[in-house]
């Protein structure tokens, strides 16, 4: 497979899953002498503007955005050690990025390329102001450093995401080093796995090549023009959906939290003291820039700005709002009061639900998955979670784990037009233009659970192993006296509030 | 001289104060404290996690006062922070022994 | 009227100002035969991008941004209810805009279409990712799904802006059936009256159609295509100028508000307690944002990213800081001291007075219109609406209310080339081509006049009605022990802060 | 030099730094006979949906992005004091921009062009929606007000950087004649030497003419054009190299501040009271937001959505985040612990740095930039600055003053090629096309360093004898009862926190 | 009666109620204060400005309760607020001279 | 043993804290407080909104010493705390009957 220039691209969409139709389509279109696939590389400034502030929308749920809804939530005393932990997160993250991480995710991987790229881009070598990725549409280029950037951003949000399940009692340094390892190990693959693929214009090439290579009965050309097709990530060539980051983000990091808070303990005090929130103001605005910022995250998922991006953009509006209603209603009719917590624990609740579905789904579908994301995110975090005796203090896996594993099996469910979603794309059947592959809603769903529990095992078992080596090594948890103190002093010798 | 520290609700606060000025008081500390008593507190609900509040908030006066003014000031507290519902508050009276005001050196009653 | 396919639009650009003008120039243009106007619809990538951030910028105006202006001002206790309110409202609104509340303010309404729209696109039905709308171009088009979020985020902050009036006092079950109510009968039809007209392209479609039928002698034709001229909303069809929601978002929600404040009564202790704001620096937060996320809100109303959007962006800076500089400096020189809570109201103030004038005032109109609004905002505020014993509590109806009104008729004073002003747009006379129209001070001011005394009486009397109603069956106002004790705990069982 | 039509751009590119190169090739070129050069002026959507989100982006650094990071930092009883210093200047600063500010900085200045412009265009005389400004690529262009309103948002910003030297003392009223003194003659006059220049096509057009007027022989115009060819701001001539603003906006206000904080003297208290930060969750706030907005500042700066914007993007990213990586690291060893501030700190310090070379620089090189800055403004700050005996309450000269500095240095060393950077821009050697010069190293470093002399002396001396101005005519320190009681009350009448 | 004074530590306090509860106690003020003590507090550095912070967030505890029930209540403190670690507080006992409660006019121990 | 309680200007207090020490105070309760006094407030003006504010913001001591060294306590908070402007404060004395040091159990003048 020497030579293969990938294009990368973003969103797994599930492109084999129209292979079937392909091969038969194929062969009728095959009676017509076929010619090689020819493309040029266009760049859009509007989409390069549009990819721009996606980026910057994601750096603002980040910070301060992920961070002030976490140290909202937390008590005085430990607020700073949140919104240090969330930012130097992003900014460690950022610098490893550009080190390996980029390379890592979204290169050729030689034989690993499967699970994961390999370093022919570390340092972002050989990338420059020509560089250009695919992007969903034949034709349709950005600037690699617009496509770096933007996923940059995912992978230092994706990390923070999860030092909410055991805020309040984490060594900083271990913290340190634990999200070091996690990112290499855990998430540069998963964004592989999941994202990896060749992008419309190589696919189209390739699949010419083979049906050419095939009427010519060239076996060894249409061999290897299929393995070329079939060069994407593992996850993506199961044929899993996933717009913006269901699995890759939040189940990864849902699950990567659900273990730490496990392995970690409960909080001193836990179940006697008050543990309230020391500011819901604090937790709102963190809330309302998630919920700003998204946009960024979902829509700009698309790498382009058009018609996709703005039914994104809706289905992530209505879908956050209809998540948010469904957990303040529930609440109120079964714990007697709709708090504000609880409303906005259901927007990011819907919004993260809507994560895999944005581009996919209709505005209908994303209203219903909404409300299911809420109720049942509000169930749990209300009901289950104490009766499984868990601290997982912010509710990471409550809200991201759950979320996400209801947005990615309803993904399979949504994107059916005859529900008024989008449809399965399929770059195959018709080389050069996408096509909408026919739904089969067993194939489908199979693909989204498939993918969901190879993302739980993979990430639950992952980060429990470099859990325990981190423990092990440097210790996890404060002492019992400094977290009495709070973080804030103890490890960063600091107060959030003087007077 | 005594000091007569009395718990009652914040917003009586300025009521209070100002009734207590018409009778010559003429200064006092003021501090928000947190009161437990037969008045309940309240429930609170985070995400699922009830906690019981058993505090209820509170203005805590702290006034010293001639021994002549003493019934008077704790008089004038009862009738104006009064508001016949459970948490009214409570007035303690102790004795001063000494008292000084810093500027002026001066010491007891005419400290106040 | 059958067949007719209205291209829905935005901000009342008075087209059939230009009618007189039009018929004389027709005549002429008359006499080269005319053949039917046929036009192409392109989607420019740019333009997505703008609309696509400005949606997210009035997004950011309402939850954090209002949400925060309005909750530092009011005390500790009833700062998450302030909250609560503003982001519950956002949520609810946006599922009822795309169940029906799009419908109802952007369709053809048969009979009524003169006041408000039908249910042909309840549930988005027929809307997907190729539905096009028409923007102040010819022959430039929006994806639908970017007009109906960009619409959406007005729908969603309208009736938050009329919260701070009762603020601290009302029952939050009633405040959300209020809303419900007033959105689907007050705001719906208000944006159709003020929003809905045909676009560029079938005005030139049906202004030629007029024409050749005319030349043909054929009246029938004549009469149907200047029926489909006429088509628009009521005020649209009064000329009344409003670029980005004069009438319909600030003037609307100020006189609701005002109705409000009057119908629930002062709040307990008003005049003897103390009602400090609690956090000037949220309510700081709060002004800024508001500031940011209304270049969207104003700019974004121009539908396209171009130079008018520059203009628009030029006015709405300038005269949010003259709105700023004019209150602090009078606050300075009548009451001794320049406040920053004086400073970030007359920014408000600035900025909603700006709204309906955006793309048709110059700069330095609206440097001035900015000046007049902060000073006269801060004398209502300030005095007059102490000496009426109104306890407008956020001073909804001082800053939008009067706000909106100096803004909505001096609109049409700036428009006026001669001062600067981007002349009122005409259709018609030129069909197909957009030209200004002559500007005569008198029709265009009392355009605006009317347009304002409209809403006044329809928003006020609508919104009595609707007070009442909700207030015979369930309650406007919540208890004056709950009052004394603050909404967060009584009515949503949080503290906004704890330690 | 009558009828000269400039063309007004951004950031400094050293054009001239191409001129003995550009002879040669142009005597080779002019071998074949030469045609004067013509243009079309087309502007992108795109563009201008970008240059509209950047501005909003760097008003959003300024209010609240500045204000927070800033007040976050003061005690409470300051904390609206510094709000509605930012806050104010901004708004005032606006109406001057729009007044004769833009005309200073960016119009011909006929005999003191080469310091300063003139009047021409005071109000925005002659500014219309048909205006038009130049980037960096030939034959794109901007329409005049987004230029005017990107530009605007920098001379905010720029005076209310300088707030932070002297916080806590200084009287409002001197503050607002000094800005005014300031920005009216040190900030426009800086930014006119600095950004001044024809644009790619004037420059095109100019030196196509000076070629064939020296190939004819024609002495007199061969002249002329050489001089409009030189017709450039002072810095702009020496061919320092600016991408964003390092000395422009932060050399010049960190020094401004470090003068500020000298003749203001120290606060009451220093030194023996505790002036802890109030709330370093605000400082945090601001610090995300300044983040944030800075890609508006620096990748905004290019003027075009396009492969540089996006390298702009992932330059300013990481540099800001290996800035606040390498001064929490260093603060770590050497203080006991990584703080919060530290972090938030060095990553203001790396994006100060960066911001010169944000387009010139590689990833690569930026980081390590980043690096460096935020360890030398640590020290700076926690040793030298001590040991100095400065009380510049927050900072303004050590982060802004030095970590300009070393941006604006190292500019001339990572605009290298060979160390990844983008090579200093040529427009003349190829009349119409943007070339790339030979790098020398001593000539681009020494531009830096004479452009970082001039701008210290410049805004030193300059901003010395405003200060004592205004110390002279109304004094510029409160009482000291006033700077115990706190400025908020004192000055402002108002408490940024009740209950 | 006596007026129960105690120093806490904070996390503390809601055992330390519920404690009093049990033996009868009906009623307490409750403050967050500044200890200083020989606890020693601890540094914070801003930007390389260090300041000491000599003091230790501490919970005052108010208590009055008739003659009898004193010595339990200070017992009862005593033994709950115990860490066995430096800075567990101090208890201080004043007379109190007289008690009222404002809803009721009731008087001394009655006010309790 | 004596406590001690004093109202003074907040800015004085690490001052004040460190003559006592230097005297041999061992320990102190430290609260912030609203004074009303002869100190006139401020006005606060909110959107033509004013609100007179009477009290000032003051920190109060209470520190139980034995009763030899109460006297040298009121001198050192009295000539320290001192600023010859209105506000400066006041200093009470009560008579405190017992104390106890939770971490030892013991009492009395042990337990300073
Ligand atoms: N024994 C006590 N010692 C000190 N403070 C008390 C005592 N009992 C009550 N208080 C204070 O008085 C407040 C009001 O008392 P509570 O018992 O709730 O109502 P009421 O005075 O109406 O019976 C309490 O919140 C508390 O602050
Ligand atoms: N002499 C005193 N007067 C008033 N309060 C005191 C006194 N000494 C100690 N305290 C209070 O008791 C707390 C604990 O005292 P400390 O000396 O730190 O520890 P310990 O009680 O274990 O010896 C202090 O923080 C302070 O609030
Ligand atoms: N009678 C009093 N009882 C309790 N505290 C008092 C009394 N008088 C004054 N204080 C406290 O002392 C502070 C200073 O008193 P003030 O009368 O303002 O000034 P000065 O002590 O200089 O006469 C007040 O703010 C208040 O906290």
């Amino acid at each position: 497979m020497k030579n293969l220039m990938k294009l990368s691209g973003l969103a797994a969409l599930g492109a084999l899953a129209g292979l079937p139709a392909a091969a038969q389509d194929a062969a009728t279109a095959a009676a017509a002498p076929l010619a090689p696939y020819t493309f040029e590389q266009s760049v859009n400034n509007g989409d390069v503007a549009w990819m721009s502030i996606s980026t910057i929308l994601v750096l603002l749920m980040t910070v301060p955005g992920l961070a002030l809804f976490y140290g909202g939530l937390v008590r005085t005393k430990n607020m700073l050690s949140v919104l240090t932990q969330v930012f130097a997160i992003c900014a460690i993250v950022a610098i490893i990025w550009v080190t390996y991480g980029y390379s890592l995710a979204f290169t050729y991987g030689g034989s690993l390329d499967t699970f994961v790229g390999g370093f022919s881009k570390a340092f972002l070598a050989g990338v420059d102001v020509n560089s250009k990725v695919a992007t969903f549409t034949n034709g349709v280029y950005l600037p690699e450093f617009t496509f770096i950037a933007f996923q940059m951003t995912f992978a230092c949000i994706t990390p923070a995401l999860i030092v909410g399940a055991f805020a309040e009692r984490i060594k900083f340094s271990a913290l340190m080093v634990f999200i070091v390892l996690w990112v290499t190990l855990i998430y540069f693959p998963m964004a592989h796995m999941v994202w990896w693929w060749g992008g419309p214009d190589f696919l189209a090439q390739e699949q010419t090549a083979k049906l050419i290579a095939e009427a010519a009965g060239d076996t060894a050309a249409a061999e290897a023009a299929a393995a070329n097709l079939a060069a994407n990530g593992l996850l993506w060539n199961w044929g899993a959906l996933d717009f913006a980051g269901g699995t890759v983000v939040h189940i990864n990091a849902g699950v990567a939290g659900l273990v730490g808070c496990i392995v970690l303990g409960k909080r001193v005090g836990y179940g006697k003291e008050s543990m309230a929130p020391h500011s819901l103001t604090m937790t709102m605005i963190g809330a309302s820039l998630l919920f700003v910022g998204w946009f960024g995250f979902n829509a700009g998922s698309n790498l382009e700005s058009n018609a996709i991006t703005a039914l994104a953009i809706v289905n992530t509006f209505v879908a956050a709002c209809a998540g948010g209603v469904a957990w303040m209603f529930i609440e109120w009719a079964m714990k007697g009061k709709p708090s504000l917590l609880g409303l906005v624990s259901g927007v990011v609740a819907g919004l993260v639900a809507v994560t895999p579905a944005a581009g996919f789904a209709g505005p209908m579908g994303s209203v219903v998955l909404g409300l299911v994301a809420g109720a049942v995110c509000f169930l749990f975090v209300a009901y289950v979670k104490n009766a499984l005796g868990l601290d997982d203090s912010l509710d990471v896996f409550g809200v991201h784990g759950i979320g996400g594993i209801i947005g990615a099996i309803a993904t399979g469910i949504l994107v059916n037009p005859a529900l008024g979603g989008a449809g399965i794309p399929d770059y195959l059947s018709q080389p050069g233009t996408l096509q909408v592959a026919e739904y089969v809603a067993s194939t489908a769903i199979m693909a989204q659970i498939k993918a969901v529990l190879f993302t739980l095992v993979f990430s639950g078992v992952g980060s429990f192993i470099l859990y325990k080596l981190v423990d092990m090594t440097i210790g996890l948890r404060v002492k019992q006296d400094v977290e009495r103190e709070g973080l804030d002093l103890a490890e960063h010798g600091e107060r959030a509030y003087s007077s | 001289m005594k000091l007569i520290i009395a718990a009652i609700k914040p917003f009586k606060l300025e009521e209070v104060r100002e009734a207590l000025t018409t009778i010559g008081v003429r200064g006092m500390m003021v501090t928000e404290i947190k009161g437990f008593g037969s008045q309940s507190g309240h429930t609170e609900i985070y995400r699922g996690a009830e906690y019981a509040v058993n505090f209820v908030p509170k203005v805590r006066l702290e006034i010293v006062v001639t021994d002549s003014l003493a019934d008077q000031v704790v008089e004038t507290i009862r009738t104006t922070a009064r508001t016949d519902k459970i948490g009214d508050g409570k007035i303690f009276v102790l004795d001063v022994e000494q008292a000084v005001r810093v500027r002026t050196g001066e010491t007891n009653d005419d400290a106040l």
